[in-house]
């Protein structure tokens, strides 16, 4: 299990951990733990706003992959608009930690989980 | 992670995979090296040379004889425990195939016996795979029921590899004496110096050794066979007609020599060695057990206190490992099966969910193990435990969100 | 026998049966025994004790190769050759079952060779036996004779154990290639650092090496198989899945890790020693020539000079040996058939009569041979064959009464 | 092959190797060494006497037990009537040099080439 720099870095101290609460919070997750990959984003909408992302947290149960993932995608939204979508290709998520092709599944479970806290946004 | 800072070397506690090799064994395996020592080869008989060398395999088989309750005549000695094992299964069975085609194993045995087993059911014999009770124990009247008149071979290893479990094998030598002709083979690779073993008092047929689970070499094992209780197999190398013809090939002296200190210093020194280690295991099972929602695999009361297997809920197996192996040096399965990369299907059979067998860490102890790597150990695996649960957003389920 | 008063053990002309290990290589092999040392198991993926033993496998492994003219995928470690020998024989001809069952092999093989090719032959395969010339050289256009539409196997082996003779493996290789779909295994146990190897070049299928006979350890070998060009064995040793599969059991760090070195010191001094030995074995064979009624067996033009064998005339096998024994380390047959006691059956395939192939001495010199030793070996058989001479009334008819 | 200390010493320092002419000398030998095991006695009887030996000398070609057997033979000689027939019992004399049984084949040897020694003596 060869691991490279940044999934490493993301992995042993990722930032972003956590969940919000309050007005303006809306959550996602896909995945479960008990198939062993599990993702949950909480993103916070600037106020008035109902497309840009002031901050997001996420929770991971997975591996090393899926956690450095979650965390650099949650480390890109702030700024970012909702519509815009996924911060990342998934493909290129995957080249970015080098995570080998049979892992692509659980990176797409990252996507299903953002994709899934944006569709929770109050119409 | 700290824990772990400015060391140079992960602690290691893998010693079941591998030891390493006890400063004395080296010592006496050199000496049998260099033209000045005693580097002849055993199967030169008539100069001084060779009979030299022959001298030291017959002391060392003295020592292994010892340290397995057996007669040095029938020790054969091998690469290690995997040839042990193929020349356990594969030799019985082509020595009896006229009498039977039916093995009974079990399935936690290493993978150096089911894969025999799985060929021969490739050529037609029939295997029972018994599956031992969720603490990894095998009850010998399980291999009562599962004894058949063509039964040949029973393959039942001793100390498993993977949790620590100590199998009855007197009880299921007894059950094998009264119930068939079936001889029993003890895969006993990871016993040496762990506990006690007495070949010849328990009745059994074959038993498989391995010295680099103790202190001694890799790359040297033995096969030790009731040859005055009528047991045989067909040999599988065959040319210069050593041991016996049951085992060709020239005998590495230094090896042999190796195995046979590691014996018996293991003998010596094995009750000791254990109760330290003992020791060790209780404080480093009660330094994890407080994280909460650790199980431990096998029944302690049942195991050798060396391995040491857990499960912790609520973390994600391959990211446990890679959060603690820069630091500490463990294993999921069996270092074989981290050759593979499957999840172990021995806390498979015994009855662990996938998520949970896969969260697991086999953490095993020896002679050189210090107090300062448990602490360590236990150091680096909170600290993971309790990030990845964090991250998880498992912290305060232990116990029921696994 | 006075030559030998006063030394403290005989002099050693017995490298073909085994070798003194280089002290280059023991001290590579120290540093992965002991628990400051490189002592994981290669297996062990995925900590550093583990991967770093890995790491000096495969640099061996390169090593191995290299000495071979091989491709170092294509490498896989062993007990030794008799392993190797026996995994190649057993293990094409299991997995090339279907394809045919005939064998073309030569009878001055090793027994590690010929003993499968009987085996198999028990279990209804057909076996070739091709007999070399008087010379021991066997004549390429030998084995294209003998090659049928169902020859799977051709097992030649390159340097002869017991006279020294290099067969033309490359000739050989050819014949295979040229009449019929036979893989070509070749024995090169004793080749290493005697002569050159060119396992890709030759175009040879499967190899065998020992590390024991060039200064590196007993108990480690190597089978390497042409795998991209499509050649496999059948595995014999089934558990961890080691070596490709090929051959599973915990891999020797320190074993392998010596065959390397050895490899890379024959690689690298091979030449020197070869010529500093042609040196040694002329002298040796001038001085005992003398004697009157010797006759060298194999032809040294096509032979290495580290192998020596000399019938004597007019004096008993069993006395020869009993009388020089004492002062010079030397060997009849093979070492592994001196494990058996019968008389050298190369000698008699090459026409010797059973008497002379009886009073006949193998002398076999390598990197640590002295001119002292050798000189030592003249004075020591010297003496002995003219005392023995005398009381065989045979001193005076060198050449006509044996 | 081990030998004990008399077929060492009797195979390494043999007495009495060797042959003797002139009158009163008989000759006899057995084997043959293509079949590897040949043995010749030459027994000098006392001059005037037809029974007493006075000495002997023998010639071996044969494994380190016929040659000391057949030297501690000869050795035993000076002094002994040749109707006294051979010195030792041949499985008195195998016991002495710890032979194995295979060889007693070879001790036969010894003691066939003395009796024909015995026998070569002039009526
Ligand atoms: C129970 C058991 N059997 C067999 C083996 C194989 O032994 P070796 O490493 O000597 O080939 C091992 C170790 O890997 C083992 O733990
Ligand atoms: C030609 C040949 N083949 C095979 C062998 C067997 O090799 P090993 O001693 O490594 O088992 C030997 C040595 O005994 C040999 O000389």
């Amino acid at each position: 299990m060869r691991l490279n720099d940044a999934t490493r870095r993301y992995f042993e101290d990722p930032p972003c951990v956590g969940e919000l609460a309050g007005p303006g919070v809306c959550r996602g997750a896909a995945g479960s733990r008990e198939a062993g990959t599990w993702v949950q984003f909480d993103l916070r909408l600037v106020p008035g706003s109902t497309d840009r992302i002031e901050c997001a947290r996420f929770l991971a149960y997975g591996c090393p992959h899926t956690i450095a993932a979650a965390a650099w995608v949650a480390q890109q939204a702030p700024g970012r608009l909702l519509r815009q979508g996924f911060p990342e290709d998934v493909h290129r998520l995957r080249e970015r930690f080098e995570a080998p092709i049979e892992k692509l599944g659980r990176l797409l479970t990252v996507e299903d989980a953002w994709l899934a806290a944006a569709a929770a946004v109050p119409a | 992670m700290s824990a772990a800072a400015g060391d140079a070397r992960p602690a290691y506690l893998d010693n079941a995979a591998t030891t390493a090799v006890d400063p004395r064994v080296v010592r006496r395996m050199a000496e049998c090296l260099t033209a000045e020592g005693d580097f002849g080869n055993p199967a030169s008989a008539g100069h001084v040379f060779g009979e030299r060398a022959a001298q030291l395999v017959e002391a060392a088989r003295r020592q292994v004889a010892d340290a397995a309750g057996a007669r040095a005549a029938d020790v054969v000695f091998t690469s290690g425990a995997t040839e042990a094992d193929n020349l356990a299964i594969f030799g019985v069975a082509e020595l009896r195939r006229e009498e039977g085609r039916h093995l009974v194993t079990v399935r936690t045995e290493h993978k150096a016996v089911l894969d025999p087993c799985r060929a021969l059911e490739r050529r037609g014999w029939r295997v029972t795979y018994l599956v031992p009770d969720g603490d990894g124990i095998l009850d010998p009247r399980r291999v009562a029921e599962a004894l058949r008149p063509d039964t040949v071979l029973v393959s039942v290893m001793h100390v498993n590899n993977e949790i620590g479990t100590v199998q009855d094998v007197a009880g299921i030598a007894r059950a094998c004496a009264l119930h068939g002709r079936a001889w029993l083979h003890v895969d006993a690779a990871q016993s040496v110096g762990k506990c006690g073993l007495s070949f010849e008092r328990d009745g059994i047929h074959l038993m498989s050794l391995s010295a680099h689970k103790a202190h001694g070499p890799k790359g040297v094992g033995a096969l030790i066979l009731a040859r005055a209780r009528g047991v045989l197999v067909e040999p599988r190398e065959l040319g210069g007609g050593q041991e016996l013809g049951l085992r060709s090939g020239t005998l590495a002296t230094h090896q042999i020599v190796g195995m046979g200190e590691a014996c018996a210093l293991a003998t010596a020194e094995g009750a000791a060695d254990t109760a330290r280690i003992a020791g060790l295991a209780e404080r480093l099972w009660r330094g994890l057990e407080a994280l909460g929602g650790v199980w431990r695999n096998g029944d302690p009361a049942r195991s050798v206190p060396h391995i040491v297997n857990l499960s912790f809920e609520g973390v994600e197996g391959e990211s446990l490992l890679a959060a603690v192996r820069p630091h500490l040096a463990v294993s999921t399965g069996s270092a074989c099966a981290s050759a593979i990369g499957e999840p172990s299907y021995v806390l498979r059979a015994l009855g662990r969910s996938e998520r949970l067998a896969e969260s697991s860490l086999r953490f095993s102890l020896g002679r050189f193990t210090t107090r300062e790597e448990v602490e360590r150990g236990i150091a680096v695996v909170s600290a993971a435990v309790i990030r990845l649960r964090r991250i998880a957003g498992t912290s305060g389920c232990a116990g029921a969100c696994a």
